[in-house]
């Protein structure tokens, strides 16, 4: 039997909530529906009073799950789409995450955020707000790019005693799939090498890893090249140590990110490299990312918005060819 | 303190006296139909896989959005339409083409491809483009309203926009609307109980007896009706929008029916109870609407059935047009975000 | 549809019947007249330069404040103040180092000089620490009560917070307390409409007669009570505690009253209109709260001034003990952001 | 006569709306009251009913604003503290931002944003938020370091028919005095040269660039060390192409900033700069940030919490060293 990246979600948090009586789950139509994305289905039947539909108050839910935290609980939120996130920032950032720096007691939460294109989604439905988490001080960022990534982080997020917030990539949801759950076991905070090459590193993470690896394919095919791609897994805590491990074999950086392409992952990739391992770098290290538009409904606009195996590859032979 | 403005309920009017909404009928009807017989292609054409990422219908809310927008003028009032507002949309003078166009993506479309289906807008022509999170549009419609005080070019204008049941609850529905009463801006707004957000009912939405309770609390008029009622819902609206016309204030009106579709064209909505299915708010609005229409005199059966048919006739020609047309390019659209390009990254 | 709690109003309480809250009144006056005592010396130190950032005070809030707070149990209930319940907290129980050493910055109190006035608290001993953002303790509240629900340890708890006619006009209030009702949880929200957010009056605040006229849009009790004075005050938070704690669901108490300081230190207050300072609303509830205790024999003069002077000779050496420990210094505070520290980047 | 940072503000908004009809302000308190900073000080009773108290609402402030722009008006909201802006995160970024390039309509509304740490102020009203609104599209974010900046930049800001995001700092308000508002005309897109240098450039903006200036002076006095210091002015868009030619000159960067450490200005600049003049670079591009942490309260936590002249000059002489 295949696993989807769905399906693992949906294991982490079944599995959850059988094993620790503190986690429960709040977000909009995740009761009887099973949500937008059916990860809940059927686990208000088999969790009875610990999967809750929530009104449409973003706000207020991350305010409950904070409390129910506080607490004592292990709340894990969905929100319908990381774009509406937005509207919860405020819980999140200024309540949530300066609580245990302010006040020394931890907040247990766990926000989903359903991330990331799709074709004909649109601008509100198709966000990337990892960057925005990241950058404020006391939040765990998270983003899966495999099956059993999904499952284990996800599994492993709700047991952290900090709040940490689940990207998980729609893109990926039923397109993904894998014969088990079981990773390698790389903790929250470790990045993998997902292909190993010489000629150049690419650093990315979530559904760009997939198109990463299809253009480090596609130039092994053209030329031999070995592109070594690196999956952060998580951008905040970032794995700089790895990053570099594997610049110092490559010389060769390129950052690749599907978010708007102001400041975010692939800045903070580039500048701590740079600053870093300035001498281990044989070219300038590069950055690919979206445009910097909202993101189009239309597919073929958005086909050309964000990063596509054919625009990393010749990103790539630039970079090979310095 | 400002005097509380008082809270009106009128599920029940007086049938035999159609004298205040009579000649606004037609008007109205025709809006509906044409909503309904074009969503009902938008479906079609949805289920053949033609239309990407969704398609959200306003089957049932046809006589409330049509209502409310009939009674506004187009150049003058403001509509900020949501998500099932098709009926509306067309009653302020949307055209077909700009429907077609945004869901097919055809770059000659208002939006060019760049935004989809339900969010697209004139907002030059007093139709904001709303976008996804609910309840923004109300704070958006009482700024406009506001910039129209400012300029003096308030007199007789309205402005209106809509929202579900389960946008009642974001904070920005609160903002808005308390920011309006507090401006005494001419305001209406329409909250359709259409029973479910998505599938959320109204039990782990709100514990409100009604809705229309709120008006109270934000010291604005409130109206009450049911929404599947075409006489009913047009009188309402016609009162609501005068008593803002002529500077009452803000108007809550809260009108309930149930959502005849799923929440999206993906959505069976197998989660409505089959009481509710079987219950008066099942009623379709066309068919309630039909009957008064025909027992009222005011059209045939064969008059309706001929609208229908030149109705059918017209959704299919600009479907036939639209999909003639081109989608957009990525190397022929310049990707503009901003007017002054120049300060673009 | 849920039965919609009935509001309730009761601006007039029969003063010959102590009975229901004469035992409390002393535990209650105790906390107004500490709280008192100790914020004008909050004030003094202010003025002097010792305390940076602000001060932010609740006189004329302390009958409200203390009541709500008497009425609750520390170590079973929530208690979530805000910016004007010393009163309140030191009702519940907070102690009164905890409040010199975060004025101060002492390293030694619970925030560690990390942060400071009144954004502290005792989350684990049921008294979250504020955050600046207007109504954010609502949600919080609500998540709190919901956890204590799933664990089954609701029963006979009651969850308390506070807040202004300023922080009604938030997406937060709204959203937190339509979620506390749908949920029906044993809640006591206060709003203390006293007359001005900062300088802004409620006329650009809200447009409804009166903010406990949002109870029934929420589904939720309503309670009215004029804030400064104690008899009435501590009977209607009984009430609304009790009714929260015997399962009414969510309370909102709406008291009137006027701030009788500027919105912090640094503010004179000059734009209160005279007549509003003329006016009851203006009375100060520490002397309406004297009078009403001598009236009715629960203490003397004497008492009062006995009561008074410990008070302050607790202030000034709480004042006195802080004074001499230690700020902060950044190489010895270990900047620890998350409980997981090899987490941090 | 001296200008404060502060009157100057104060000067914008004056002969903004003196100058334009089509100019309003909205924000709390700043009617009778002149705002939390005195601000608008006076403007209500010069410009009866274009300066409007707002309701604490600050999702509507902005939804009000944006309605207005798109009516023709100029509004210019007032956030009372940059913090408070998180809650209409959605609709500045969702809905103003992304308004032209959904529908070709422009969205001239100016948000200010009082900005930065002052001691004693905590983690809720000392933020720098320029980086959050910097990674959506659609928006112009402008950081005047300057008494001159902050007039001029202002009145170009309102006159700008895309939404822009005024990020005043609140240390400068009072304490930075100039004897003129008027500055050298640099428009908005355009980085200064405040300090020419030779031995490395600092890139800064808005109240660090007072800090650099200082560290650079500190280095002067102590080996005769020249620092350039550029004044980045708007931070989206940023003037690459001075701060490229700083670097030339230099071969040392060091970029400076006040916000948070991950992600943000810095990252932007560092990355820049290391992907466009890599091989201008003697030594590895560096960074300064304030902690990763909320903002402490105490100032003596606070003044170890963001760059100094010290902790600035102290990073330009390992820079130098290199
Ligand atoms: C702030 C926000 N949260 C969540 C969503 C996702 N969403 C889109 S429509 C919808 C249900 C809306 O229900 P209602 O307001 O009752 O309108 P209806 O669809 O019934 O007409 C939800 C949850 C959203 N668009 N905005
Ligand atoms: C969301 C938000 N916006 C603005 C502020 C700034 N602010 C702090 S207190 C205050 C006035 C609060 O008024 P009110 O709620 O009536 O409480 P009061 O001070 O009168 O007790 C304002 C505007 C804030 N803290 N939070
Ligand atoms: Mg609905
Ligand atoms: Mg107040």
């Amino acid at each position: 039997m295949d696993f989807s990246y769905i399906d693992a979600i949906h294991a982490a948090l079944n599995d959850s909530l059988r094993d620790d009586d503190r986690v429960f789950l709040y977000g909009q139509d995740i009761g009887k529906f099973g949500g937008a994305f059916k990860a809940t289905k059927g686990l208000q039947d088999l969790y009875p009073g610990r999967v809750l539909d929530a009104p449409i108050s973003e706000d207020a839910m991350a305010g409950v799950a904070m409390g129910a935290a506080l607490e004592g609980m292990r709340p894990v939120l969905e929100m319908q789409f990381a774009d509406f996130s937005t509207i919860a920032l405020n819980q999140i950032v200024n309540h949530a995450a300066t609580h245990f720096y302010r006040t020394g007691v931890p907040v247990p939460m766990t926000v989903r955020l359903p991330s990331g294109g799709t074709p004909g989604s649109g601008p509100f439905h198709s966000q990337s707000l990892e960057a925005i988490y990241a950058s404020f001080p006391g939040l765990v960022v998270v983003t899966p790019a495999t099956v059993a990534d999904a499952y284990q982080m996800l599994v492993e997020s709700i047991q952290l005693e900090d709040p940490v917030i689940f990207c998980e990539h729609k893109f990926l949801y039923r397109w993904l799939k894998s014969s088990t759950l079981q990773g390698d076991g790389l903790p929250i905070g470790k990045a993998r090498i997902t292909r190993a090459g010489k000629h150049a590193t690419v650093v990315t993470y979530s559904a760009m890893v997939h198109e990463a690896v299809r253009a480090a394919e596609m130039l092994y095919d053209e030329g031999g090249w070995e592109i070594e791609v690196v999956d952060l897994r998580s951008i905040k805590p970032i794995d700089t140590d790895t990053v570099i491990a594997s610049v110092a074999r490559t010389g060769r950086l390129l950052a690749v990110g599907e978010a708007f392409p102001w400041g975010g992952v692939t800045a903070e990739i580039v500048s701590r490299v740079a600053a870093d391992a300035f001498h281990l770098l044989d070219a300038p290290p590069a950055r690919l990312n979206a445009r910097d538009t909202p993101i189009p409904y239309h597919p073929k606009l958005w086909a050309d918005h964000r990063p596509t195996p054919q625009t990393i590859a010749a990103s790539l032979r630039n970079l090979l060819k310095y | 303190m400002i005097p509380l403005v008082p809270v009106t309920r009128e599920d029940r009017i007086d049938r035999n006296d159609l004298s205040g909404v009579r000649e606004d009928l037609p008007r109205i009807y025709l809006a509906m139909l044409r909503a309904r017989v074009l969503e009902d292609k938008l479906s079609s054409l949805y289920k053949a896989g033609k239309i990407v990422g969704g398609v959200y219908l306003g089957r049932g809310h046809e006589a409330v959005s049509g209502s409310l927008a009939s009674y506004l003028h187009r150049g003058i009032d403001i509509f900020a339409p949501l998500i099932r507002d098709q009926a509306g949309r067309t009653a302020f003078g949307e055209s077909l083409m700009d429907v077609t166009r945004t869901y097919l993506g055809s770059v000659e479309g208002p939006m060019k491809g760049r935004d989809g289906n339900i969010h697209r807008g004139r907002p030059q022509e007093g139709m904001p483009a709303m976008i996804s999170h609910l309840g923004s549009s109300v704070a958006l419609v009482a700024g406009m309203l506001m910039a129209r005080r400012m300029q003096g070019r308030l007199e007789g204008v309205v402005g209106a926009t809509s929202l579900g049941d389960g946008a009642t609850s974001t904070g920005a529905f609160h903002e808005g609307l308390n920011t309006a009463a507090v401006e005494k801006l001419p305001m209406v707004v329409l909250v359709v109980n259409n029973q479910f957000a998505y599938s959320t009912g109204n039990d782990r939405q709100f514990a409100c007896a009604d809705l229309v309770d709120r008006a109270r609390g934000y010291g604005v008029a409130g109206h009450k009706v049911q929404g599947n009622d075409l006489i009913a819902v047009a009188e309402t609206m016609k009162k609501a929008v005068s008593a803002a016309r002529d500077g009452g204030g803000p108007q809550l009106v809260v009108a309930d029916l149930l959502r005849l579709c799923g929440h999206g064209e993906h959505d069976d909505a197998s989660y409505v109870p089959a009481e509710m299915r079987a219950s008066g708010l099942a009623r379709d609005c066309m068919q309630v609407a039909e009957g008064q229409l025909i027992d009222a005199g005011v059209f045939s059966r064969s008059q309706l059935d001929e609208m229908r048919a030149q109705a059918v006739a017209e959704v299919q020609s600009a479907v036939a047009q639209t999909q003639q047309e081109s989608a957009p390019h990525p190397h022929h659209d310049d990707w503009r975000t901003m007017y002054h390009g120049e300060l673009e990254e």
